[in-house]
């Protein structure tokens, strides 16, 4: 699974992108955000202030329930400031 | 009504709303009015002097979030067209942002697939902005509370 | 909030919108968008092709009525500036006829402005328009019903 | 008195401008075309749709009410359809 990370999720992670294996049993977005936050504490902090990061899986906004399957592409992102 | 359909674009060059305007008219003569809003890099934020504003994007996503916002505008305002360009990279106080311009057969319809375009696209459009204050420090814009309610009167897409 | 106040021309000549929102913005970084709406002569009145149009207007009252809606607009969405060009004389289709441009600190009171713009020069500028048709044939074109039920909703200047 | 004609009028009436002496008693908008109305046939046709004709006296828009006195412009035209 792809996964891309925007603005400061970007550099609170420390990556803009990276493509991981998912573990066995995480098939929605909120079980993603769940198993990201375990990874370490640039994860833990961009995460933490769950309210404010949206999602987009493949490339459409998503809410947590939205399911997740290996092969997708997940973004992670704050509230857009385009315009 | 012979839609050309959404031209939709996102670089770091500037724009040229005369030349977008007459593209967008080119070899038609049926389009009544165009209507068009540029955003611009304002040069304070808080009230602190800023030098520089940074606008990163989500590439794909962004086309094709543009695209369809376009779209559906094009639709629900019957445009004969529309014009999206949002420019990403470092810009200056004073520089131009994004350009929406719309073309139909009479005002009211340009008028409102613009200001409909130019409400989502804060809303909806995967861009983001880090502004640098004159004294160095840097910080992301956050999103206005002002934008989703005035995009929530246009409705669900 | 600085506002330079509405600069107002009746002319032949032809206008570029980029030239006109480069001399609103000009020297200044507080501006954080410019509304627009174009008028465009189109090709076909009631179906029947037209091979020109020619403006009239009434001088003096013209520049007067429009600084005093510049004004007004200004005041009201509380503008950094306003533009509005007026051509008269012969045009033909596809030629631009009107360029109403607003500069505002935020969006709304831009495209607000605008909109309360085009629809008062509709109603209250003194201009006339007749239209000649591909047979030779010459109209002079009645007001429309709609525009005085579009200005109303802004109620009395 | 200065009359201005513009559009249809102007070309119902033929001719753009002119200079008048008002006749004693007239003192608005109303008495002035009642009295205009006379002076032939172009005048007739034109001020005969009343409904559609509008006013302006010294450049402001003015109803059927308005005073009018010497030296003042009054210009008469279509509703208007610039934009």
């Amino acid at each position: 699974m792809r996964i891309l990370y925007f603005a400061w999720l970007r550099e609170r992670v420390g990556l803009g992108e990276e493509q991981v294996d998912l573990p066995a049993g995480i098939a929605d977005v909120a079980g993603l955000i769940a198993w990201l936050r375990t990874r370490g504490p640039g994860f833990e902090a961009a995460f933490a202030q769950g309210r404010l990061v949206r999602c987009a899986v493949n490339q459409d906004f998503a809410g947590p329930d939205a399911a997740i399957a290996p092969g997708d592409e997940v973004a992670f992102f704050p509230p857009v400031t385009g315009g | 009504m012979d839609a050309v359909g959404a031209t939709i674009r996102v670089q770091t060059a500037d724009f040229d709303i005369a030349a977008e305007s007459r593209a967008l008219g080119a070899d038609r003569t049926d389009i009544g009015g165009m209507a068009s809003f540029v955003g611009l890099v304002r040069g304070t934020a808080s009230g602190r002097p800023i030098s520089s504003m940074t606008l990163e994007h989500y590439p794909g996503m962004t086309e094709r979030a543009l695209g369809a916002i376009g779209d559906a505008a094009t639709q629900r305002f019957e445009l004969q067209g529309c014009t999206v360009i949002h420019r990403v990279g470092i810009l200056l106080p004073g520089d131009q942002i994004v350009l929406v311009l719309t073309a139909a057969p009479h005002r009211q319809a340009a008028l409102d697939g613009c200001a409909f375009l130019i409400d989502w696209l804060k809303t909806r459009a995967p861009f983001w902005k880090k502004e640098r204050f004159a004294d160095g420090t840097e910080s992301w814009v956050d999103a206005r509370e002002a934008d989703d309610v005035t995009a929530e009167r246009w409705g669900r897409l």
